[in-house]
């Protein structure tokens, strides 16, 4: 049983919650690894199959790739990988709709802001984050179309996920520039971006696991992806976990904003009202959030 | 670009610069004693980490401070040990200690705190807040110089203008006294040191403690200031940055401030700028976030010319004639 | 080390003999370096107002025997006693604080400190800065009055000439009140008359009831100065005599181990054609002062030019551009063919293809890799020479080791271990190594500089021994030295000069000391 | 002080001072609250104790050796290249682009044009550091890190918005044709009799590594360039006096070194992951020079600190996923290792010197 990455507070610590959710409730154990290097992805997860782990479950698209090399040599074996399709007879591929949840907070991030200004910060430049970014912008613009929206992205390197001085640098800078909520989508730098936030006494939003809790009161909600639920539910599953795809979207709870009660005092009956609605919209089919990956564009900017 | 705004880059400026600048007179200290520094990097992340971690169990900030340098100065010391008292190389020690602090931190981090790694979130008293100076709010409402001063000047943290103070004070400690003069001495001809009988042995140990001090300081404030804790690897590449600043300076105090700031200000202004439309031209964001350093290389080439390092720097102390 | 007897014997005897007691004494000193034996039990006493002397070869391990004196290394056994104390040294702070000053033979000082600077360094007053240097200045004043020792306070190193660097060096010493002052090869790099100059300075300590101990390989400085003179060879003390009481042949016999010409023996020239001419060459230098002032020379074959000159008067750069390394304006032929001064089409490597080598003046920068072995550094500049190369692609090093091996015996080279780094051989026998690869490439013309700076008298001999063997075999050479005396026996022709340019040309056997003397000094009209 | 005997010298002291770095290691193990004993065993026996640790123990030291040597050959010309890192991602750059665009009909062709593409990439992003330190006397270390981060954000844009596959979400290449596939080494090995693991990545590039410490080392010391390159790392007046050109040697030792750091990329973007991805070098160009330092800069040394690497890296692997040791383990041994051998070294040297010392007395 595998996980890769762990202890970001937000992606891959869900991972890891997932699994200690059901080791608790199984009594079972499982077995973790972090990667250091690319040539270990492949050599993990051999070695886990070979040692008859079943099935393995790995968080990232980076996996993507190596599994469609290794999937067929365990064809025993059954596979779970997060955030990526891999079109293997063994292998059940769980993708998240996070413009989806991102189009919500962005709804929220509309009606929390004072000032017309959100913020935007993304960890490494890649695609992936891309696809918040996008979905935040237009759910900001479905409330209001001349909201501004400020996007930063920490780096292009992985370094990117882990640099919270920067990412609260970048957040100041936002905040200077009029931004009075912003939305972190960067790994372990969020933590700078809540810290920063938290700091200049504005909102931020918090990303893949519920962060509220890190500054009560004053994050405004979390784009929760649940890997933790995906997880549990792959080793619950166990060695019949089915093939195929399986959409993590709004309908299935995969992606939702957090409200719990370190929030409860931000989030205004009105904007309960509008997510609500939203996330009905987007349910049936007549709100149709775009996800940028299928054509790398963004139709609003 | 209006005039807020300026004044937030330069704030953000002062932020990003104040690690390099301790940094760099680390290196400062340590190389114009002859004794090559690239280790910054991991004395910062020792000091980083240490102060983080105590800051969290005391809630005490200075305690952190004291922890931080502490850490910093024992590995300071093995560097010591290595290059100077076993004439290793210094280039190797600097290496390892680098991967040392890089895998102990994260080490001992998960082993007490099970995080993975990183401290728990600091808050309050476990954090160096941001000091106001005095008059800063009474003078907000003046034009312009007002807000220079709440804004630029005032509400940083103490550390900030410790570290702009080491500038003066590495200025006075190096050319005003005796200390400074051997210590510029054995940088460049330690036997000219040692035939006045001068140790060169203690004087290199205790710029390479200073070093360590400094770094220490830059650490804690990166973990215990500008962010609430530490984080893997947190220094990300600064103290090679300090470095390259060092060099730009030419091994002097005051350029060192205005290396250090220079970068910290081209970081700033890559983070606002982020990507810039001309016309038909799309600048990506790749190539901002590289602007800082397509633009030292630039300055170097052009401007700076041949840096010359002190003479004897790299190089074991060994008697002979 | 010291025994018991020897130590209660100094007590008793030190209160009365305060005053006849000798300013220094060293007992059983031995010094060991690996296998290499630099120091066996050496005694020596230098009575206090005196001058003494000690020659020896190179390596025979004067300068080991001094740094043992001032604390720099530690001696393996015996004693050193100071005005009849039993005194340990242990480091240089030790010997500073006996009253020891040491002027080195490569100086060390910081070259980027001011004079005042150099000399307050580990003798400061206080914690600050600013007293201790305006105190040094005012002694320095004093001092410089008192023993004809001026110099800028305020001049960084770098830019001062190496004998006002050594009086920098100097002043160091008395500025720590040094009663007692090791000079090591004071003169190797000093012009004439700053060695004079160096003399008047030390005549004036002794006068002062200084303790002076002088190393130096030139018997004239020995005879000139010296009250008693010791000589060292292979690690021993073979004898001390009273200066008045013996001769420079003695000397060199008893330094040596055989008799030396102390003359260079030489049939008259018997010129040839032109193989160099030099014509208006001009070399202006990275800062833009003009070195070279238009110089114009010919050397014949089968004939040594001399160049003689006080040291920084254009000499080096005309060295460096006849070597190919430094760009100039002007004409160079070699045998009747136009060679680029330019520095665009021409190198160090073309220079050697058109026949001419070079023995640098600083062997150590220039003409050795100091890391390199005996047997690279004998390939070195001809490395791409074709009989070096195997097959087209790699180089014969083994080849390179014999051949360097034969090299070492015929010129003598101790000790003549082809895979020796440079560094480990002594001063004379690097010098051997260099001649060894640019003699025996057998040249049209041969540049050297310097041939014997820093080398004993023995090597001395041999080195001109192959100059003139050279010359008989009818090759060009051009000779640069500051050495009058060697420019004078050496030389066929002698050219002098001074800022840049040629002021003459003389016959040895036409011209003197004197005459030569005032060419230096830029005195022409008086000298014609 | 007698010198060692080489044997002492070569094997002796490096050893002890191995056993040394390990014993501090346990003590770290045992202050984590693990068994070193343990820690150690699953280390040794996974990263030496099967061909299939060997396997990915020479992976991992082919591509150290190609930073390593790339690291040595500038560092003979004292030039300090720490972009090692830059130049071996646009080195897989130039594999990626050859292995892409052009269709070779098998892989030893390919591996050909792939290795000229990658060597030359590499050496291109040498270049323009060293072509400033040659001319403008822009201080190289400086440059060549200024290399790696522009080198990475470089990468970066190509990968994400050029290579990228239409529809994927990885910033990665497509994946290379089959044709381009290098045989592994089991199956090399198996040509001449020796069975070998075919689950790890170690591929035909070890032997080019191989070849390439060979070729290093006839150049360093056997060839004139070399000759010149080593007399002008030790003395540059002395150089401009014999006549070999500073701006020369600096262009050509910095091509030469950002070429074989190009090289690298061979092993792991060719042979391993068949497709380019962000940060392909892993830092590899870091520890090439800590392998070079090690190493002496001798290609002999070289191929043993990378081989010690590769199997921390490897052993490591093993300890993490068999253990809750967190894999920064193994950063804090490599760097205890490379203190103890390589700048701690007479700390060991010394004493043993001693003892010889003594010995020699007594049989004397
Ligand atoms: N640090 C050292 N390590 C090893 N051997 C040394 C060292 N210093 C000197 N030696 C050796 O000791 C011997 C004496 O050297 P020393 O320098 O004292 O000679 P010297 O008489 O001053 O020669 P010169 O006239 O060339 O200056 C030489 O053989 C030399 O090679
Ligand atoms: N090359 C130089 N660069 C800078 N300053 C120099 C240089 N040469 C001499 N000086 C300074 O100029 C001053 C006068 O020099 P000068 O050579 O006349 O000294 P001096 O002691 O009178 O020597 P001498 O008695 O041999 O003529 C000195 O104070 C010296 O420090
Ligand atoms: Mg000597
Ligand atoms: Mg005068």
């Amino acid at each position: 049983y595998d996980l890769g990455g762990k202890y970001d507070k937000s992606f891959n610590e869900a991972a890891w919650h997932g699994a200690q959710r059901w080791a608790k409730e199984s009594g079972k154990k499982f077995r973790e690894v972090e990667i250091q290097s690319e040539a270990q992805r492949e050599q993990v997860l051999k070695r886990l199959a070979q040692s008859g782990a079943n099935p393995i479950a790995m968080t990232g698209f980076a996996f993507a790739d190596v599994l469609n090399k290794v999937a067929p040599e365990f064809p025993k074996t059954k596979f779970a990988i997060v955030d990526s399709v891999v079109k293997q007879p063994n292998v059940q591929s769980i993708v998240f709709t996070e413009e989806q949840g991102s189009y919500l907070v962005g709804i929220m991030a509309a009606m929390a802001s004072k000032t017309g200004t959100v913020g935007f910060i993304g960890g490494m430049d890649i695609p992936l984050i891309h696809k918040f970014e996008c979905g935040y912008a237009q759910g900001v613009k479905s409330v209001n179309a001349k909201d501004k929206v400020i996007v930063n992205y920490t780096g292009t390197t992985p370094a990117a996920w882990n640099d919270p001085v920067k990412g609260s640098e970048l957040a100041k800078g936002q905040i200077s520039q009029g931004a009075d909520v912003i939305y972190a989508a960067a790994g372990g730098t969020g933590v700078g971006v809540l810290q920063a936030a938290a700091d200049g006494k504005i909102l931020s939003i918090g990303v893949d696991s519920d962060q509220n809790y890190l500054h009560p009161g004053q994050v405004l909600t979390s784009m929760t992806k649940r890997v933790d639920n995906a997880i549990y539910n792959v080793f619950k599953a166990g060695a019949n976990l089915k093939p195929g795809v399986k959409v993590m979207d709004l309908k299935a709870g995969g992606v939702a904003p957090a409200m719990d009660k370190y929030n409860a005092k931000l989030v205004t009956p009105a904007m309960k009202a509008a997510v609500d609605k939203a996330t009905k919209g987007i349910e049936d089919g007549s709100i149709k959030v775009h996800d940028y990956t299928t054509d790398n564009k963004c139709p609003v900017e | 670009m209006s005039f807020d705004t300026i004044v937030s880059i330069l704030d953000s400026t002062i932020r990003l610069g104040t690690p390099l600048l301790l940094a760099c007179l680390a290196g400062l200290f340590s190389e114009r004693s002859g004794i090559f520094d690239i280790g910054l990097e991991g004395k910062m992340l020792v000091a980083a980490f240490f102060s983080a971690a105590v800051a969290y169990v005391t809630g005490n900030a200075w305690l952190g401070l004291l922890a931080g340098i502490a850490s910093s100065m024992v590995f300071a010391f093995i560097h010591g040990l290595a290059s100077i008292t076993f004439r290793g190389n210094q280039l190797i020690s600097g290496v390892a200690i680098n991967m040392l602090a890089s895998g102990i931190t994260v080490l001992i981090g998960q082993h007490w705190f099970h995080l993975g790694g990183i401290t728990p979130a600091l808050s309050g008293g476990a954090r160096f807040q941001d000091v106001a100076l005095p008059f800063a709010q009474a003078l907000k409402g003046v034009p312009y110089l007002g807000l220079v001063y709440d804004q630029l000047i005032s509400g940083h943290s103490v550390l900030v203008y410790v570290g702009f103070l080491c500038v003066p004070a590495t200025w006075w400690v190096l050319f005003k006294t005796r200390f400074g003069l051997r210590l510029r001495a054995v940088g460049e001809n330690p036997a000219a040191v040692d035939t006045a009988g001068v140790s060169v042995v203690a004087l290199r140990y205790s710029a390479i403690a200073i070093a360590g001090i400094l770094c220490g300081i830059a650490g804690t404030y990166l973990s215990c200031s500008l962010a609430a804790g530490f984080g893997r690897e947190m220094t990300a590449g600064r103290g090679y940055i300090a470095l390259a600043a060092l060099i730009f300076a030419k091994w002097r105090p005051w350029y060192a401030l205005g290396a250090t700031m220079l970068f910290g200000l081209l970081d700033a202004v890559s983070n606002r700028y982020q990507t810039i439309d001309i016309g038909m031209l799309h600048i990506p964001n790749q190539f901002m976030s590289a602007v800082p350093f397509i633009l030292t290389v630039v300055i170097l080439a052009g401007f700076v010319g041949k840096a010359i390092p002190p003479r004897a720097g790299g190089e074991p102390y060994v008697k002979e004639r | 080390m010291a025994t018991a007897e020897t130590s209660g014997r100094q007590a008793t005897a030190a209160p009365t003999a305060s005053g006849s007691a000798p300013a220094i004494e060293l007992r059983g000193i031995s010094k060991a370096f690996g296998p290499v034996q630099a120091n066996k039990d050496i005694s020596l006493a230098v009575k206090r107002g005196t001058i003494h002397g000690i020659i020896g070869e190179n390596g025979a391990g004067k300068s080991t025997l001094m740094s043992i004196l001032y604390g720099f290394y530690k001696a393996d056994e015996g004693e050193i006693l100071v005005g009849g104390q039993p005194t340990p040294i242990h480091d240089s702070q030790a010997a500073i604080r006996a009253g020891i000053g040491m002027v080195f033979q490569h100086f060390k000082l910081v070259h980027n400190f001011t004079v005042l600077e150099n000399i307050v360094l580990g003798a400061e007053d206080g914690a600050l800065l600013g007293p201790s240097l305006s105190k040094a200045r005012k002694l320095l004043k004093s001092l410089a009055e008192e023993y004809e020792l001026n110099v800028d306070p305020d001049q960084t190193i770098e830019n001062l000439s190496v004998g006002h660097q050594q009086r920098v060096e100097i002043l160091k010493a008395l500025y720590r009140q040094a009663d007692i002052l090791i000079l090591d090869e004071p003169t190797g790099v000093l012009t004439p008359a700053e060695a004079d100059h160096l003399f008047r300075i030390l005549a004036n300590l002794k006068r002062e009831g200084k303790t002076i101990i002088l190393i130096t390989h030139k018997l004239r400085e020995i005879m000139e100065i010296t009250d008693t003179v010791s000589v060292m060879r292979r690690g021993q003390m073979t004898a001390t005599v009273k200066t008045s009481e013996t001769s420079p042949e003695q000397l060199a016999e008893l330094m040596v181990g055989r008799k030396v010409l102390l003359r260079v023996e030489k049939k008259p020239a018997t010129p040839g054609k032109t193989v160099l001419e030099v014509e208006n060459l001009k070399v202006v230098d990275r800062f833009g002062v003009e070195r070279l002032k238009g110089v114009s020379l010919n050397v014949k074959a089968g004939e040594i030019v001399g160049i003689a000159g006080v040291a920084g008067n254009g000499q080096s750069e005309l060295l460096e551009v006849l070597g190919g390394f430094t760009a100039a304006t002007g004409h160079l032929r070699m045998n009747g063919r136009e060679l680029d001064v330019s520095g665009r089409h021409s190198d160090g490597q073309t220079r050697r293809h058109d026949g001419i080598s070079h023995v640098p003046e600083d062997r150590q920068h220039l003409g050795l890799i100091m890391d390199f072995a005996a047997w690279e550094n004998v390939a070195f500049g001809y490395h791409n020479d074709p009989a070096y190369q195997r097959n087209g692609f790699l180089m014969d090093n083994a080849a390179l080791v014999r051949e360097t091996a034969a090299k070492m015996q015929r010129f003598d080279v101790r000790p003549p271990d082809p895979k020796l780094a440079a560094k480990n051989f002594s001063g004379g026998n690097q010098q051997k190594l260099v001649l060894a690869r640019e003699i025996e490439r057998n040249p049209d013309l041969l540049l050297i500089g310097q041939p014997t700076r820093g080398v004993d008298i023995g090597a001395i001999e041999f080195i001109h021994q192959q100059i003139v063997r050279l010359r008989d075999a009818g090759k060009a050479i051009l000779l640069v030295s500051v050495e009058l005396d060697e420019i004078m026996s050496l030389a066929d022709r002698i050219a002098v000069m001074f800022d840049g340019r040629i002021m003459g040309e003389r016959l040895p056997e036409e011209t003197d000391e004197r005459e030569l003397g005032l060419l230096m000094a830029g005195m022409k009209g008086k000298a014609a | 002080m007698d010198r060692l005997p080489t044997w002492a010298d070569a094997i002796l002291v490096p050893v002890l001072s191995i056993v040394i770095a390990f014993a501090i290691s346990a003590i770290v193990i045992l202050g984590i609250g693990e068994n070193p004993i343990n820690a150690m065993g699953i280390m040794i026996s996974g990263g030496l104790g099967s061909t299939y640790g060997w396997g990915y123990t020479l992976y991992y030291a082919t591509n150290f050796m190609f930073t390593g040597l790339a690291v040595a050959v500038a560092f003979h010309a004292t030039l300090f290249n720490i972009g090692g890192d830059g130049q071996a991602q646009l080195g897989g750059l130039g594999v990626a682009m050859a292995a892409l665009y052009i269709p070779w009909p098998n892989w030893w062709l390919a591996l050909f044009g792939a290795s000229a593409a990658a060597a030359l990439f590499g050496a291109a992003w040498a270049a323009i550091p060293a072509w400033l330190q040659a001319k403008r006397g822009s201080h190289i270390v400086i440059t060549t890190i200024m290399f790696n981060f522009i080198g990475s954000a470089l990468l970066n844009y190509l990968l994400v918005n050029v290579f990228r596959p239409v529809g994927s979400m990885d910033p990665a290449t497509a994946n290379f044709p089959k044709a381009t596939t290098l045989p592994n080494l089991s199956s090399i090995l198996g040509l001449v009799g020796i069975p070998f693991s075919n689950q790890t990545p170690a591929n035909v590039t070890f032997l080019i590594a191989l070849l390439a410490c060979l070729l290093v080392w006839l150049l360093i010391w056997h060839t004139r360039f070399g000759f010149a390159l080593r007399a002008f790392g030790k003395s540059e007046p002395a150089a401009r006096y014999a006549g070999i050109s500073p701006v020369k040697i600096t262009m050509y030792a910095m091509l030469i070194s950002g070429a074989l750091a190009g090289l690298m990329s061979i092993n792991n973007v060719m042979g391993e992951s068949g497709r380019l991805v962000l940060n392909s070098s892993e830092g590899a160009g870091f520890i090439g020079i800590a392998v070079a330092l090690m190493g002496r800069s001798h290609p002999l040394g070289i191929l043993l600190a990378s081989i010690l690497f590769g199997f921390l890296y490897q052993g490591g692997a093993e300890l993490a996923m068999w253990t809750t040791i967190p894999p920064q383990l193994i950063l804090v041994i490599q760097a205890l290792v490379i203190l103890f051998t390589g700048a701690l070294d007479n700390m060991v040297r010394m004493p043993v010197e001693a003892v010889f010392h003594r010995l020699g007395k007594r049989r004397g």
